[in-house]
């Protein structure tokens, strides 16, 4: 067990601990817009962290290049959709969920 | 390691897959079903590394760039549709 | 036991039953074309797991391979080729079912069977 | 412990296809299918079919959903619910299902390396295409040059399913006199991010369909995928900035011919090689050394493959969403 081994068992413990919150987020919060912040948690730090842990291990190979690619291109299009979702439903009349009105 | 790892992001994608079939609204599975493309990606990468052959990150990086596509096409669609019905309704019930 | 190692395949047939009901109780057009989908998923599935060896990896040579001296086992690559081009012949045809679909739309004003079948009858 | 994702991924499987079945609503069933694919193509990689997998990926959740949407948007949303009880359809799949379950019975256990699938053709490509045929991926090999027949066969059958697309989507526009004003379509024009985005991402997928190309030899690719890869970078070219944007840089024309052009390049390698003085795409001919000959006789019919299927899918999405443009 190296040091490098130690880090990677690290980033991807972190990850999925990240993953799996943002997993029970998507599932138990209450309305879209919490369920997009939920999710935008998984996309980005757990995806980074798994990613990053990962590259720790293939060194400087071709692998380590995807990589990083993978993580580039992910962050750029999970942000970008994530934002224009949260955006068409604003646009399409979907009210976020404020305090506790809606029981009525 | 990986085996952990991947057993993980499979809870996650329960969890996403969950939300995909209660709904809601519309907008509620589309976010789901991004939300998995972003999980697919990550297990393909750790299978990747589980099965010692990292050399097939091909696949998740077509995941990466075509999982955009989907989303897109469906915002397209909700624009050109005003009245399509995304049942917003049903969640604010 | 024997009959536990036949899961894959058994998860392969309830997909494809849940694909063959929907195309026979379903009466619009377009689940139709869903539920087909699923059908034809779940065939390149079993087949898929026909070629797959335990321990196995997959068909491309590896570079440590030719170094060793232990053979690397592969998968069965024939497989692979016949549901490879499936897939793309798949949707090909999906999308002529969807044109199709398109059209009926067109003509009838709907996409259920039943509703179709009325308006030919009153014909 | 692949076991355990096998099973795992099938259950998540087995739960997406009854939801499917229950949902009446047709939009959560073309999302639903989306995850379907997703789950089926992770199930691929599991079962080592990465060229499988490839092919699911680029296929499946981009392209197949985007056609599904543009009939549905020019249908019905909303399925009705049959006006007969399904008790007969339920009892015929239980039948069935139950009989092929029993056949199963019969089948060698999942994973042995001695069940006859293995024995007969399959060490062949195994062993003697790195020799034979020479690239490192035995599924391009057997693809393109062991069963290149067969392969020729499919690319046709994309060919005729697009000219049949065509045919029935395509009629309209001459029918309709174009009106005064024609509606502007609506296009994500006021989402800034997502235009920018598009254009940083556009280059790159296409750049990334060129790499499957001509590294299918040497990892998991080839013409099938990246054809699919590179229509889809058109497409979302042309879901950013407007159908008609895309037409002027790809136009129908061009599609109709760059689709007869790849299945008339796959047939003329074959031709070719008769005149050479071999076989029906037999590519030993093409070259002095006959493993020069198959890489180059590859390179071409790939190259044939990739062209007709990535004009035939963007051709069919320009005929779904023209005539959308039509008719609403």
């Amino acid at each position: 067990m190296t040091i490098l081994d130690i880090t990677t068992a690290l980033c991807l413990t972190a990850g999925c601990f990240l993953g799996i919150t943002g997993g029970f987020g998507i599932y138990r919060l209450p309305d879209f817009y919490t369920r997009l912040h939920a999710s935008s948690v998984t996309d980005s730090a757990c995806a980074f962290l798994i990613l990053f842990g990962l590259m720790l291990q293939s060194g400087f190979t071709l692998a380590t290049v995807k990589l990083c690619f993978i993580f580039f291109f992910l962050v750029l299009s999970s942000t970008t959709a994530t934002h224009a979702l949260a955006k068409t439903a604003r646009s399409r009349g979907l009210e976020p969920l404020l305090g506790r009105e809606d029981k009525r | 390691m990986y085996a952990a790892a991947s057993l993980a992001i499979l809870v996650v994608m329960g969890l996403a897959l969950i939300r995909a079939i209660l709904g809601p609204t519309a907008f509620d599975r589309l976010l789901s079903v991004n939300m998995f493309g972003t999980k697919t990606v990550l297990l393909i990468s750790v299978i990747g590394f589980l099965t010692n052959r990292p050399d097939f990150l091909d696949i998740a990086l077509v995941y990466a760039l075509v999982n955009f596509l989907s989303t897109i096409a469906v915002l397209r669609y909700f624009e050109q549709h005003k009245s399509a019905p995304t049942d917003q309704k049903e969640s604010q019930r | 036991m024997n009959w536990v190692g036949h899961y894959n395949y058994w998860g392969a047939i309830f997909l494809m039953m849940s694909g063959f009901y929907v195309v026979i109780s379903r009466g619009n057009l377009i689940k139709k074309l869903i539920g087909l989908n699923i059908f034809s998923t779940s065939v390149f599935l079993l087949y898929i797991t026909m070629g797959k060896i335990k321990g196995a990896t997959a068909p491309i040579l590896t570079e440590a391979s030719q170094l060793t001296a232990s053979p690397q086992i592969y998968s069965n690559p024939l497989p692979h080729v016949l549901i490879l081009t499936a897939i793309v012949v798949g949707v090909a045809t999906t999308a002529v079912g969807l044109a199709l679909t398109v059209r009926i739309n067109e003509r009838y004003g709907t996409i259920e069977e039943d509703e179709i079948r009325a308006k030919d009858d009153s014909l | 412990m692949e076991t355990t994702i096998d099973i795992v991924l099938l259950t998540f499987l087995c739960i997406t296809a009854i939801a499917i079945i229950y949902i009446r609503k047709l939009f959560c069933g073309i999302m639903l299918l989306g995850i379907f694919s997703l789950l089926s193509a992770c199930l691929f990689v599991t079962m080592d079919a990465v060229d499988v997998a490839f092919t699911e990926a680029a296929v499946g959740t981009g392209i197949s959903t985007i056609l599904l949407l543009g009939a549905m948007g020019q249908t019905n949303a909303h399925e009705k619910r049959p006006p007969y009880q399904p008790l007969i359809a339920l009892l015929v799949v239980l039948v069935t299902g139950s009989v092929l379950v029993y056949g199963t019975m019969d089948l060698p256990v999942f994973g042995t390396p001695d069940a006859p699938i293995h024995l007969h053709v399959a060490p062949r490509y195994i062993q003697q295409s790195p020799i034979e045929v020479g690239p490192p991926n035995m599924v391009t090999s057997v693809l393109a040059s062991y069963r290149g027949f067969d392969t020729l066969g499919e690319t046709a059958v994309i060919f005729t399913a697009g000219i049949a697309l065509v045919a029935l989507l395509g009629s309209s526009q001459k029918k309709r006199p174009p009106c005064a004003s024609p509606p502007q379509p609506a296009t994500l024009h006021d989402h800034l991010i997502l235009r920018i985005v598009g254009k940083m991402f556009i280059p790159l997928i296409l750049l990334f369909a060129l790499y499957v190309q001509f590294h299918g030899d040497y990892g998991p690719g080839g013409g099938f995928q990246a054809g699919v890869i590179f229509a889809s970078g058109i497409i979302l070219y042309s879901l950013i900035f407007g159908l008609n944007t895309a037409m002027r840089v790809v136009s129908p024309k061009a599609l109709r011919l760059l689709g007869s052009l790849g299945v008339l390049l796959f047939g003329g390698v074959g031709l070719l090689c008769i005149a050479l003085g071999g076989n029906f795409l037999d590519y030993n001919t093409l070259a002095a050394r006959p493993v020069d000959g198959q890489h180059l006789g590859i390179f071409l019919i790939e190259l044939g493959v990739g062209t007709t299927v990535f004009a035939i899918m963007v051709m069919m999405f320009y005929a779904f969403s023209l005539r959308g443009r039509n008719t609403s």
